[in-house]
């Protein structure tokens, strides 16, 4: 039961990443993250761990994508802009690389312990693992600093991005030595290499 | 005695002080005069005093030298100290550059006193002071050389003290440059002694030379001795500092710098080092024959040579100076003959009488506002009675006219060539000594007597100088006149032994074994006879002169009267008013062929080898930059694939290696 | 559920993910996309602790995971606030477009 | 398959009947209701020919959209347009499973929690499914390939993201006493003490809000603003993609009701009251559940037609300067006082 559960939707996950990286229009490449995350998320509740899954959902699914298909939308991106031409190397070597980097890791998973050990069944899930209250133990005692911290980034995230995202005032958009082009920029300086 | 060493330190000491107060400059205020006159003239001044003072206890040890040593520096088995020597060679030296120095710095606060610069040419004097009394009192070869770069130094600073002029700059660069040929022989000379005995110290070598000559006998290089060799090396940095054949071609030019230094370091002093140095190295020159010989054939023929040129001069500063290269031709005449105390006695009245003739020169160019050229004078007994009377002396003194001094030391060198047998040196002399006495006087009748020829404005600022320039004029003319008693010859004292010269010095001739010095004895009558020759050379010298310039009975001026010699005999005045064309010689065959050598050098070897491989190591740079600026792609994605790929090298380097 | 399949297959199938996560960031010229590709990669990064979490039954994992979240949150927000601000200049999110860090 | 596992599957089974079958009446209903309650605020009778009171005008209507024909524009991204009725309603159904409908029921021997999904972390089940509505819209309003559409589902994606920091707030608040996810701890800590909505009065005011502008309703109903937008992302549907929209509006607004009354109005519970775990307590609670949420439903009809609705900025504004400050506090007041021990 739980194997074809892991199956379905590691096979799940796989393929929707494959068309996450492949699919040439953004919108749909971000609704298959969707599913590779709900997939992912369903393997963290294998994992036991459920509170990860919910947070996965809620906060990855819930708010960063949807935060992302916005941009989508309101920067309206279509289909990627330029063609392939002349950069073969590239492409071929990211997914070369992404294979040798596969292969690799497989090596090294067959030569470590886990070759030996990893495939006997595991035990039990133990309630410490699963609880939310142990996790919520940890995060206030234990790991209070980082969390804090991860606190505090993101207040400075927010604030960072209303910054960078604020559309200028009119003032800002006359000051002397800015540029900003109305409509799309002249293609002369622009072309790709 | 022991306060030796500040002899030499107090002048430059008051080099550093002048320089010091030149920081004054920084809070824009400038030094006042009087401080800069009181250093300047204080440093030399307090060195003149210790050296009188030492001198005066000296005697109490004469004949021992004495030694200083203020520093032992020692580099392996070579021992070069910092040290200094008073021996009876070093301390005539000594008296003559202090005395003489600091009455030229006397005079100078007159000359130099309208002059910019005044601080500056004040330390430079001063800086030439410390640097001579280091090159006279140094007690071995390397203090002498330090000593010798250093008044190099400062002659060619001097030389070029008007350097917002054309002319200084260049003649400065030309006496340095020129000096350093000799200069280079002076080095070659030092590191075979150090190779061949392992010291420079006066009082190691020349005793060692003198008990055992057998290895400086022995063949060494350009097939001569040891000996031989390094005599060779010396006389040419000789030739170099004392303006000899072929090297004096810097010494005319020299006289572009102030007078006042003409006289110090061009007449009286720098010059002289030569002299000083051959006397000083004697004991070599003693086991090098032929070389003596051959100084002795350069300064008879430097002597007759430079005279010749003096004849056609119409500025009266390059009379004096080919005056003093024939002069110094005379002491290595002298030198050259064996006759050492004779050169050095000649040294000392030379030094008091061309000190006197370039001041009172510089007198004459002070009252002319800057005019050099004879022609323009004339007639200045009247204004510059002190000026010249005093010249007058100077002449007569260098005429050889007795009983003034030029006239017991002139004699004393030819004797030397008589006594020597050598009639061709001798008549050599003699022929000089009147040509001297006759362009000396030409010059003394061209400016003095006569008619004024110069401008109407020239002739109201016409006026004797001031007594802080007249006074070392007078106290000159009576060296000029007395200094010669010191070296009375025997056949003139009259049973009485008044070469007191002669005696002082012997103890620093050294005897070398089995070489025996010659001894030369001629009759009474015939030293008289030649004492009476050269004498009424002189005389006809300076009637000639007189006949010609003073009292023209054709009615024409000193310049017409020129001109119209030039008329009878153009190829000959052509040829000694252009110095014998040995400055386009020597431009045609050393100075262009240089310069288009160094030009090669430049153009190829530098421009295009060294400029060659260092642009092309920049370029090579340039090019595996440009590649390397192609991975620079300013695209994100191809920065992120660097990356990756090195994060994949190091997975495999860290987890699976 | 007591645990039968072995944990090399999560470690697998997190290195699939995240080598499909890492080409499609270096392939896609999309900013967007990019940025979701990198997505992917934490992801299989995440789904890698939680497996471990599980294999020593150790809860670190998954408090890191936590922070990835959070992170990730963070980096979401501040890197779509620049994509924002790069359209409005250049019209294009497009990195092949945006080289002007060269040279 | 063991008996236990075939009674565990039963029973599941039989919740989710329930469940599925209150959902789906609730639509026909609610049609009703708010036809006929918009009539009766409005002085006007409504629909009153088919049946008693009207009440069959829904069946008509239900009929109507099965029978209608179903159009597809062409130009449109065939995966989305198809896909997104379908994401509306898989969220609002499957929230609905971790809210419990009755008191355990004791039966052969086994106790049988009655809600559809016990899991421990159900209230965050809840959120997170309900989080990922918005993809429906938004799924919708893009794959139309029509700007109305696609502002629509902007409006609602970004109107979803902001309330839902607000409700998720409000929620945490209204459980931190409690200390469990779990619905079904919710009501028996209500049972115990007294209804949240007493000590929580300012997280539910929050709740109440957000929950108008979660469900698109009135007065924050900008993603389907007729006199802007058409009608926003459904604008390109029609047939029974239409009523799935529809159909997903209404039982979101369920779900989110039986959330609301689960964790402020004691769920199934009546205060004071014990049910017990037999048959009879199962159908009281079911009927006491019932009849809160028909009571948040009235309130749903009764804010629609009474409220104008609020700009796009002043939605934004409502949202992020005035209901997530009050959440916030709300939220710190609650844990201070919770650890101080004084709830």
């Amino acid at each position: 039961m739980e194997t074809a559960i892991f199956l379905l939707f590691a096979a799940l996950a796989v393929v929707s990443a494959v068309v996450v990286v492949a699919h040439r229009n953004p919108v749909h490449a971000t609704m298959s993250l969707v599913l590779t995350l709900f997939s992912v998320a369903v393997l963290f509740v294998l994992l036991g761990a459920p509170f990860l899954a919910a947070l996965q959902i809620l906060i990855y699914a819930g708010a960063i994508l949807v935060l992302f298909l916005f941009v989508i939308m309101l920067l309206n991106v279509q289909r990627e802009e330029t063609p392939y031409h002349g950069q073969p190397v590239q492409r071929w070597a990211a997914i070369l690389g992404a294979a040798v980097f596969c292969g690799m890791l497989a090596m090294l998973l067959f030569r470590s312990s886990l070759a030996s050990n990893g495939g006997a069944p595991l035990g039990p899930l133990t309630e410490s693992l699963v609880s939310f209250k142990g996790l919520a133990a940890d995060l206030f005692s234990v790991d209070l600093l980082p969390f804090e911290i991860v606190g505090l980034l993101l207040l400075v995230a927010v604030i960072g991005a209303s910054a960078v995202a604020k559309r200028p005032t009119a003032e800002e958009r006359l000051a002397p030595g800015r540029r900003l082009p109305e409509g799309p920029l002249d293609g002369a300086e622009d072309q790709p290499r | 005695m022991h306060l030796l060493w500040l002899i030499p330190l107090l002048p430059i000491l008051g080099t550093a002080m002048l320089g010091a107060i030149g920081a004054l400059g920084a809070i824009g205020r400038r030094p006042p005069k009087a401080l800069v006159t009181l250093i300047g003239l204080g440093a030399p001044g307090l060195s003149l005093a210790l050296a009188l003072a030492c001198l005066a206890r000296y005697a109490a040890i004469y004949p021992r030298p004495y030694e200083q040593t203020l520093y032992a520096w020692t580099a392996g088995p070579l021992h070069l100290d910092v040290a200094f020597l008073l021996d009876p060679l070093s301390a005539v030296m000594l008296f003559v550059v202090t005395f003489v120095g600091f009455l030229i710095h006397v005079y100078s606060v007159g000359y130099m006193g309208h002059e910019e610069g005044y601080r500056r040419y004040f330390a430079y004097l001063n800086l030439f002071m410390g640097a001579m009394l280091l090159l006279i009192l140094g007690a071995n070869y390397l203090v002498t050389f330090v000593g010798w770069e250093g008044v190099g130094l400062c002659s060619y600073l001097l030389i070029g003290f008007y350097y917002d002029q054309d002319f200084p700059p260049y003649a400065g660069k030309k006496a340095f440059i020129v000096n350093r040929v000799g200069d280079f022989a002076f080095l070659v000379g030092m590191f075979a002694l150090v190779a061949r005995y392992g010291t420079l110290r006066y009082l190691d070598v020349f005793p060692r030379l003198a008990a055992d000559p057998g290895p400086a006998l022995a063949p060494y290089a350009l097939g001569l001795t040891f000996a031989g060799f390094v005599a060779l090396c010396f006389f040419v940095g000789a030739m170099g500092k004392s303006a000899q054949i072929p090297l004096y071609v810097w010494l005319p030019d020299a006289m572009a710098g102030p007078t006042p230094v003409s006289a110090l370091i061009h007449a009286a002093t720098m010059v002289t080092a030569g002299v000083y140095m051959v006397a000083r190295s004697n004991a070599i020159y003693q086991l090098a024959p032929g070389v003596s010989g051959f100084v002795a054939a350069i300064g008879a023929l430097t002597a007759i040579f430079a005279a010749t040129i003096g004849l056609a001069q119409n500025d009266i500063k390059k009379v004096l100076a080919y005056s003093t290269v024939s002069q110094l031709g005379y002491m290595f005449l002298a030198a050259g003959l064996g006759a050492y105390t004779a050169s050095i006695f000649h040294l000392m009245t030379h030094a008091f009488f061309k000190a006197l003739l370039f001041l009172g020169s510089g007198s004459v160019i002070h009252a002319m506002g800057g005019e050099q050229d004879m022609r323009r004078m004339g007639g200045l007994k009247r204004a510059l009675p002190v000026t010249y009377w005093t010249f007058v002396v100077g002449a007569l003194a260098i005429a050889g006219i007795p009983p003034l001094a030029g006239f017991f030391s002139k004699d004393a060198i030819l004797a030397a060539a008589a006594g020597g047998g050598q009639w061709l040196l001798y008549l050599v002399g003699l022929v000089t000594a009147g040509l001297t006495a006759f362009y000396m006087f030409r010059a003394v009748f061209l400016t003095f007597h006569g008619e004024f020829r110069g401008s109407d404005d020239e002739r109201h600022h016409l006026h004797e100088s001031p007594p802080v320039m007249t006074l070392p004029l007078v106290v000159l003319a009576a060296g000029a006149v007395a200094a010669g008693w010191l070296g009375i010859p025997a056949v003139l004292s009259f049973g009485a032994r008044l070469d007191r010269f002669d005696r002082f010095l012997e103890p620093t001739l050294w005897t070398i074994a089995g070489h025996p010095r010659a001894v030369h004895e001629m009759g009474a009558g015939t030293e008289l006879g030649l004492i009476a020759l050269s004498v009424a050379v002189a005389v006809a010298g300076i009637l000639l002169a007189r006949r010609l310039y003073d009292r023209p009975s054709d009615g024409l001026t000193g310049p017409q009267e020129d001109a119209a010699i030039a008329a009878r005999f153009p190829g000959l005045y052509r040829t000694l008013a252009n110095k014998y064309y040995v400055d386009e010689l020597y431009d045609r065959a050393i100075v262009r062929p240089l310069a288009r050598l160094s030009g090669f050098l430049w153009k190829w070897i530098d421009g295009f080898v060294v400029d060659g491989s260092v642009n092309g190591s920049a370029s090579l740079a340039d090019l595996l930059g440009g590649f390397g600026s192609l991975t620079t792609t300013g695209n994100v994605r191809n920065y992120a694939l660097y990356f990756f790929l090195g994060v994949l090298g190091l997975f495999w380097w860290i987890a699976l290696s | 559920m007591s645990g039968t399949v072995p944990i090399s297959w999560y470690l697998v199938l997190a290195a699939l993910l995240f080598a499909i996560g890492a080409a499609g960031a270096l392939t896609r010229r999309n900013g967007i996309s990019i940025f979701l590709s990198i997505e992917l990669m934490l992801n299989a990064a995440n789904l890698t602790l939680v497996a471990y979490s599980r294999l020593w039954g150790e809860r670190t994992g998954q408090l890191v995971v936590f922070f990835v979240l959070a992170v990730a949150a963070a980096e979401a927000a501040v890197g779509l606030a620049l994509f924002i601000a790069i359209y409005r200049q250049r019209r294009t999110i497009d990195v092949n477009r945006l080289n002007l860090m060269r040279w | 398959m063991s008996p236990e596992l075939t009674a565990n599957l039963a029973a599941t089974a039989a919740k989710m009947v329930v469940a599925l079958g209150m959902l789906l009446t609730v639509v026909p209903v609610m049609v009703w209701v708010e036809r006929r309650g918009s009539a009766l605020m409005q002085d006007r009778p409504g629909p009153n020919r088919l049946g008693p009171f009207g009440l069959f005008q829904a069946l008509a209507d239900a009929l109507k959209f099965f029978f209608k024909e179903d159009v597809t524009p062409t130009a449109v991204d065939r995966v989305m347009y198809l896909a997104a009725p379908v994401l509306v309603l898989l969220p609002a159904l499957t929230t609905f499973s971790v809210i419990p409908f009755g008191p355990d029921l004791l039966w052969n021997g086994r106790r049988i929690p009655l809600l559809v999904a016990d899991v421990d972390a159900g209230v965050l089940l809840f959120l997170a499914l309900g989080s990922l509505g918005v993809y429906g819209l938004v799924m919708a309003g893009y794959g139309s390939n029509n700007k109305f559409s696609l502002l629509g589902s902007l409006r609602a994606s970004a109107q979803l993201i902001s309330y839902e920091l607000a409700l998720t707030l409000a929620v945490v608040a209204a459980i931190l006493p409690v200390g469990s996810f779990r619905l079904p701890d919710v009501v028996a800590y209500q049972q115990a003490h007294v209804w949240t909505v007493l000590p929580q009065i300012l997280g539910f005011l929050v709740f109440l809000v957000a929950s108008f502008a979660e469900t698109n309703r009135l007065p924050f109903d900008l993603a389907e603003a007729e006199s802007e937008l058409i009608a926003g992302f459904h604008t390109e549907y029609s047939a029974m993609r239409f009523a799935s929209f529809f159909m997903a509006e209404y039982i979101a607004m369920t779900s989110l009701s039986a959330l609301g009354v689960t964790l402020y109005f004691g769920g199934w519970s009546l205060p004071g009251i014990h049910l017990g775990n037999g048959w009879l307590g199962a159908v009281l609670g079911l009927l006491v559940l019932t009849a809160k949420i028909a009571v948040a439903l009235a309130v749903f009809v009764w804010v629609r037609w009474t409220f104008p609705r609020f700009r796009y900025d002043q939605l934004m504004r409502l949202g992020w300067k005035v209901l997530l400050p009050i959440a916030l506090v709300n939220f710190l007041l609650t844990a201070v006082l919770t650890l101080l021990g004084k709830i």
